[in-house]
């Protein structure tokens, strides 16, 4: 058995990465990326709290459901964000956060 | 016992190096291919933690179907050669 | 007499009203000159009396309320936003009744002052009759709320001042004091909102009458900090008071006059009112650190002034010197439980009112009729304007603390305070040493300032100098005859304050 | 009983408001109203002194006090008689009317005469307050009063910029004693609760380390108002003032004040060993120095000043020998010698200035070295000086042997009761005799003796001028012999007890005691060289310089110790730095506050309200001008930018957490 512990360790340090990512790249894309990163990370943490939880055999199937939901909605989450990018990239020609000061 | 742990550590420093590099990669489609890696892993680990279920949808819907996604996001929105 | 008619409201309604009236003067009309200074003269009667109630109760006897074993007199109650508990409450004591006097004869004096503002005078004269209401209006509001509305008010006024009628860089200086006082702003909004909150009620009578309203402990440290810096930055107190040389150097002398005459006195009023009279009881720490501030400020303050060259920096630099009488009075009286630093420290709110008012007419003038303030191009000028001069010398003379004028009375009885406190809590009272140096720096700056720029053989390409006129020459007098009449005679006002903060400390 | 002695006080005072109201319209500028003044405060001293000295029955002690009102709170202020008041009123009335008739001739063509008058007057007052008064508090009232008028007489004439200077050294000096007299009277108020004299004296401070502590920072008030060492630097510079100014403030009373604080505050430096042994070595010491510096001086009125500082540091070495003497239960006759001389001396240096002013009057210029010979010019004035010189080196009968007599044997019987160092003081003192009757002999020679060196055209100064000299030469004559004829000086001032003695007994004492010749010998010695020197000329003045030992101190002597440059340096490198550092601190660090908050501003302004954008861009540019280039890279990172959000997003979670973790783990 894996200590819980080593899990959100884990968890934490992806988080930290996805977030570096989040702030350091200026990419759009890569940015999603690292929101793939960050969400990954949180739905380790569901499945981990899930497998350790009241039943140490079977664990608790709640977390596991969450999980799931989760990553379907970060599937849907991946089209639309890449979809707003493709669209923006057509009136824009660049999709450079940098740029991207529009709504301010 | 012993064998999980061994397992666990060695998927976790795949998964670690494998986000750092979609993060800090120059150019997009390495990007890509380090997250499937990078996902991948992550079902890995959910077998260890004995959630097959989620391991297998992990498998089918994040590394299968969100980097071909992103391949083609890639792919449309690339501008010259300059990533 | 009694005299039951409502003061306070008077005053207020008044200055607001004329601010308003002036506006329908035609531009440029000559009239309207005449009607704000006569205006003023109404709410400065009635200061004089708001004071003769305060400073001799058997000649004038006001209504009176009694709050936390403090009276408020000339009271004044009535609804505004019953809902919230928010009411039209006036009242002044000893420590806020000297101040709404010297706020009026400020604003009379400064537009006198002003007879020579050329530049959109209407407007001039409407804003200072607008920073007298609000001004007077945060000296006698007895409403949280309120005093917070005037408060931010008296903003409004000040900054149209330096950003208008300016010197060069006013756009960069009104800016700044904007900034610096909406940021002090906020802070005491918080401590207001607190006092609501742990008290349930916007009245000051209200608050004092329950006591400890406030639970001793961390909360009330961390609440006697905020509001210290909150009215630490208008008084101002080291490092905080970096907006106030660049205010006063680009204000008009009118502006300049009030800032430093009233406006600091804000500050001051406000630490008196609400930290000490509202809030006792918080951590030795917090006074020591006050008491810290002001022996900084104190000798700071003279060591800046030491190397400035534009006369009206210096005297700027000088308020910031003076005002750290006021918080090192506050600290060693709680510290140390001497009445004497807390009434030497309301007296120097008083004293450096009119003191510094002279100053800044005097470094205005040499602006206006000799075209330059710095010290270094002034060479040997007595021998052309000697009136100038004379005042001037006074003035140095008042503020470096000769005894015999007003500026000595403060400054002693601090001192002695801070002895008397400073004994009883750190065992030896000749840490005095330290803020006593300040004496001799003061004096250094004054006399070098008298001696390069007044006296000395005469420049011969000196260009055109003028001297004061008639209507420089009056409010200059008016302010001496109090400087010296109050040096001499300081028990009128002392004593009564004096008797007002027994109850305090 | 004493009530009208308040018009001594307020008389001036009155003249004083009177002459600035109305002074330019009168004649003279406003000489009438000051010489009313100063005859009015004369008269009533009189009255007043005589009336006190009656009721005590010669020596008796006398103190009331009158005129009582609260200054503040519990402060009250009052006018406090008795003998030494009554003398010193009368003592500085008297004066203070000869000089301002005096200087109805020297200030005749002056054009800003209502000032000169109007500041003669306040100071007058100034000095009055002081002697009377009652607490230590209104003490220093007057004695700043007296400063200011010091200050602003010193630079009557402003425009020469050695007076500005001359002035604003003299009132810095001078505050820096003031400063710590003041924290002294504090001191004594935190531990006695009070600052009348009269109960301060009677019950003395606690004993404790303030026992001390409070006499030494009176002392230092006394040594910066008295020009005492090493607050003496003052005092030369202060010379370029009208001689009358001189005469008056810098020779004759103010710089007394000094002498009577020590006086008046006697039972506490009497308590304190310390205090007693310090005063007693500032004071010979600076007799010995100041006479020093004398020796080289040739500007006629900055000897004069060496002099004073040196005769007044005779007055504090008596009241430091008599204090000490005091306390081991001798009678106080330092205190009543020094008083004494006090007296003395304010006859015969306001006598030796004014002649000197005359001088001055009459060649228009300072320097003795191209006078000579003015003898047979103008007889009154130098036969006056000659008083004046003869009371100032100690010849008997003139004024200054008795009372420096007096001072010298005190110290030497504090020398055999305690030791080598007070015998070596009085042998100090004993050279600066000898040095004192040198140098004045050598300004009378050179002044009068001999032929005009100069191209100058002397003429004997008027009558309204010659009459003070007359006078005061009188009293530099007899006022040493009044008090020995009505059996010593001791019947009308003294401490503690009374002394009773009779004219006979004194002469005896003083004539058939050793000292008394050896110090009569050191005078004689003095004028013998002078003499010699100046006048016979048989030995040049050159052959002080001849060696290189001599020629080195005379260069030392000229430069005054360069104590003057080392202050100087202090001041302008030690004080000015630090002013200038802190200058350059509000400039540029504190600033450095104003930077954070002007992009605080600028971060709320722009975040705000686009409609309000044109309005906040005045604000930014002013802003901007302050913001340099680290703040335009910090502006493109936070305008609408969703990572610098993001950045700011996760620091907030952090904090957050932070927080949340603390108070989980139960404890701020």
């Amino acid at each position: 058995m894996i200590p819980l512990e080593y899990e959100l360790a884990l968890a934490g340090i992806l988080f930290g990465i996805g977030i570096f990512g989040i702030i350091y790249r200026k990419n759009a894309i890569i940015v999603l990326m690292s929101v793939e990163i960050i969400l990954n990370a949180a739905i380790m943490n569901l499945v981990a709290f899930s497998s350790y939880a009241i039943n140490p055999i079977t664990g608790d199937p709640g977390g596991q459901v969450f999980a799931v939901l989760a990553i379907a909605i970060a599937a849907g989450e991946v089209c639309i964000g890449l979809g707003i990018y493709i669209v923006y990239f057509r009136s824009r020609k660049d999709i450079n956060l940098e740029e991207a000061t529009r709504l301010r | 016992m012993e064998w999980d742990l061994v397992w666990f550590l060695a998927l976790a420093i795949i998964e670690i190096v494998g986000s750092v590099a979609v993060v800090l990669s120059r150019k997009l489609v390495h990007s890509a291919f380090w997250l499937a890696v990078t996902l991948i892993t992550m079902s890995g680990i959910y077998i260890l933690l004995k959630s097959e279920f989620v391991a297998l949808i992990q498998l089918l819907v994040y590394a299968g179907a969100v980097p071909i996604l992103f391949l083609f996001g890639i792919v449309l929105t690339r501008r010259g050669e300059e990533e | 007499m009694l005299i039951d008619f409502p003061i306070i409201s008077s005053i207020l309604i008044v200055s607001l009203l004329g601010t308003l009236l002036i506006y329908l003067f035609p531009a440029g009309d000559r009239g309207t000159k005449w009607f704000a200074v006569l205006l003023s003269l109404v709410p400065l009667a009635l200061s004089t009396v708001l004071l003769l109630g305060i400073v001799a109760p058997g000649s004038v006897e006001l209504t009176s309320i009694s709050a936390g074993g403090q009276e408020f007199l000339a009271y004044e109650k009535a609804e505004w936003i019953p809902q919230a508990g928010i009411s039209f409450e006036f009242g002044v004591d000893q420590l806020s009744g000297p101040l709404v006097f010297l706020t009026s004869l400020l604003t009379t004096l400064g537009m006198i002052f002003s007879w020579g503002e050329k530049h959109r005078t209407k407007e001039f004269f409407a804003m200072l009759l607008f920073m007298q209401a609000t001004v007077a209006g945060v000296f006698v509001s007895l409403d949280l709320f309120l005093f917070f509305v005037f408060w931010e008010g008296g903003l409004l006024p000040m900054y149209f001042l330096i950003a208008v009628w300016g010197g060069p860089k006013k756009k960069y200086a009104s800016m700044k004091f904007f900034l610096f006082t909406q940021a002090a702003s906020l802070l005491v909004l918080l401590g207001i909102l607190v006092f609501y909150w742990m008290s349930g009620t916007f009245s000051i009578v209200e608050i004092l009458n329950q006591g400890q309203v406030i639970p001793l402990g961390l909360y009330t440290d961390l609440l006697f900090f905020a509001l210290l810096l909150g009215f630490g930055t208008k008084l101002p107190m080291v490092p905080l008071h970096t907006w106030l040389p660049d205010a006063h150097v680009e204000a008009p002398t009118a502006g300049s006059v009030l800032l430093a005459g009233v406006l600091l006195k804000m500050g001051g009023y406000g630490l008196i009112r609400f930290n000490v009279q509202m809030l006792p009881g918080v951590s030795d720490g917090l006074y020591v650190l006050v008491a810290v501030i002001g022996i900084v400020s104190i000798v700071y303050g003279a060591f800046v002034c030491l190397a400035q060259d534009d006369l009206k920096r210096l005297v700027a630099f000088s308020s910031v010197s003076h005002m750290g009488f006021v918080t090192l009075g506050i600290g060693a009286a709680m510290l140390g439980g001497s009445k004497l630093a807390m009434a030497g420290a309301v007296f120097q709110l008083f004293a450096h009112g009119l003191i510094s008012a002279a100053l800044f007419m005097i470094a205005g003038a040499l602006g206006h009729n000799v075209g330059t303030r710095l010290i270094s191009k002034l060479h040997g000028a007595a021998k052309r304007i000697p009136n100038t001069a004379g005042f001037m010398m006074v003035a140095f003379m008042a503020s470096l603390g000769l005894p015999g004028l007003v500026g000595f009375v403060a400054e002693f009885t601090v001192f002695l305070g801070v002895y008397e406190g400073f004994e009883a809590f750190f065992g030896s009272g000749l840490w005095v040493l330290i803020p006593a140096v300040a004496i001799v720096i003061t004096a250094g700056y004054y006399l070098f300032a008298m001696q390069r720029a007044m006296f000395g053989p005469e420049e011969e390409d000196a260009g055109e100098m003028k001297d004061l006129h008639s209507f420089e020459i009056l409010p200059l007098a008016v302010l001496m005859f109090f400087i010296a009449l109050l040096g001499i005679l300081p028990y009128l006002l002392f004593d009564p304050i004096l008797g007002w903060v027994g109850g305090l400390v | 009983m004493f009530e009208y002695a308040l018009l001594i006080v307020a008389a001036p005072l009155v003249a004083f408001l009177l002459i600035i109201i109305f002074g330019r319209w009168t004649r003279q500028g406003g000489a009438a109203i000051a010489i009313a003044a100063l005859g009015t405060s004369f008269i009533v001293s009189v009255i007043l002194f005589a009336q006190v000295l009656g009721l005590g029955a010669l020596g008796a002690p006398v103190s009331e006090e009158v005129f009582k009102y609260n200054w503040i709170g519990p402060i009250e202020f009052g006018l406090l008689i008795d003998n030494v008041s009554a003398l010193m009123m009368v003592l500085v009335s008297f004066l203070c009317l000869i000089i301002g008739i005096y200087s109805l001739g020297y200030m005749a063509e002056d054009k800003s005469k209502t000032r000169y008058y109007a500041e003669f007057v306040l100071f007058t007052a100034g000095m009055l307050g002081t002697v009377s008064a009652n607490n230590f508090l209104q003490f220093l009232i007057f004695w700043e009063t007296m400063g200011l008028c010091s200050y602003l007489l010193i630079g009557f004439w402003y425009e020469k910029s050695e007076a500005a200077s001359a002035a604003k050294k003299a009132f810095m000096v001078t505050r820096v004693g003031d400063m710590l007299l003041l924290i002294g009277i504090m001191a004594i108020f935190a531990s006695l609760g009070t600052f009348n004299i009269v109960e301060i004296q009677a019950r003395g401070i606690p004993a404790g380390a303030l026992m001390h502590v409070i006499p030494l920072l009176l002392f230092a008030g006394a040594v910066g108002k008295s020009a005492q060492f090493p607050l003496h630097i003052w005092l030369p510079d202060a010379m370029e003032g009208p001689t009358t100014v001189s005469a008056l403030i810098h020779a004759a009373t103010m710089v007394k004040a000094g002498v009577f604080l020590v006086a008046r505050s006697f039972p506490l430096v009497a308590a304190s060993d310390i205090a007693s042994i310090t005063v007693i070595c500032i004071g010979g010491f600076t007799a010995i120095f100041a006479a020093s510096m004398a020796l080289v001086a040739f500007d006629i009125k900055r000897v004069l000043a060496y002099s004073t500082i040196s005769q007044i540091g005779y007055m504090i070495l008596g009241l430091g020998a008599a204090a000490l003497l005091f306390e081991a239960g001798h009678a106080s006759h330092g205190f009543t010698a020094s008083m004494y001389h006090l007296m003395n001396h304010a006859f015969f240096k306001a006598l030796l200035f004014l002649a000197a002013g005359s001088v001055i009057h009459a060649v228009g210029t300072n320097d003795m070295r191209v006078m000579g010979g003015l003898h047979s010019k103008m007889k009154i004035t130098s036969i006056a000086m000659l008083f004046g010189a003869l009371a100032l080196s100690g010849i008997p009968p003139f004024s200054g042997f008795w009372s420096k007599d007096a001072i010298l044997h005190e110290v030497f019987v504090a020398g055999e009761m305690y030791g080598a160092i007070f015998t070596f003081i009085w042998v100090a003192g004993v050279i600066t005799a000898f040095l004192t009757a040198f140098y004045a002999f050598r300004l009378w020679f050179m002044t009068f003796a001999g032929k005009t060196r100069g191209d100058i055209h002397p003429h004997e100064s008027p009558r309204v001028m010659t009459y003070p000299l007359i006078a005061l030469a009188v009293f530099a004559l007899i006022s040493g012999m009044l008090a020995v004829v009505i059996g010593g000086f001791g019947h009308l001032v003294t401490f503690g007890g009374t002394v009773h003695e009779g004219t006979m007994e004194l002469l005896t004492e003083i004539f058939t005691s050793p000292l008394t010749y050896i110090t009569l010998f050191a005078a004689v010695a003095g004028i013998g060289l002078a003499y010699i020197v100046y006048c016979k000329q048989r030995v040049s003045s050159e052959i002080f310089v001849s060696t290189s030992v001599g020629r080195g101190m005379q260069k030392l002597l000229q430069n005054r110790y360069y104590l003057d440059a080392a202050y100087r340096g202090f001041a302008l490198h030690v004080g000015m730095g630090i002013a200038r550092a802190a200058d350059w601190f509000d400039r540029n660090v504190i600033d450095g506050v104003v930077n954070g908050s002007a992009k605080l501003g600028l971060l709320v302004a722009r975040g705000s309200d686009a409609v309000d954008r044109k309005g906040v861009d005045g604000a930014v540019d002013g802003i901007a001008y302050v913001v340099t280039g680290s703040s335009n890279r910090a502006r493109a990172r936070q305008t609408g930018q969703i990572q610098a959000y993001i950045a700011a997003m996760v620091m907030g979670m952090f904090v957050v957490a932070l927080i949340m973790l603390i108070y989980l783990s139960g404890g701020w």
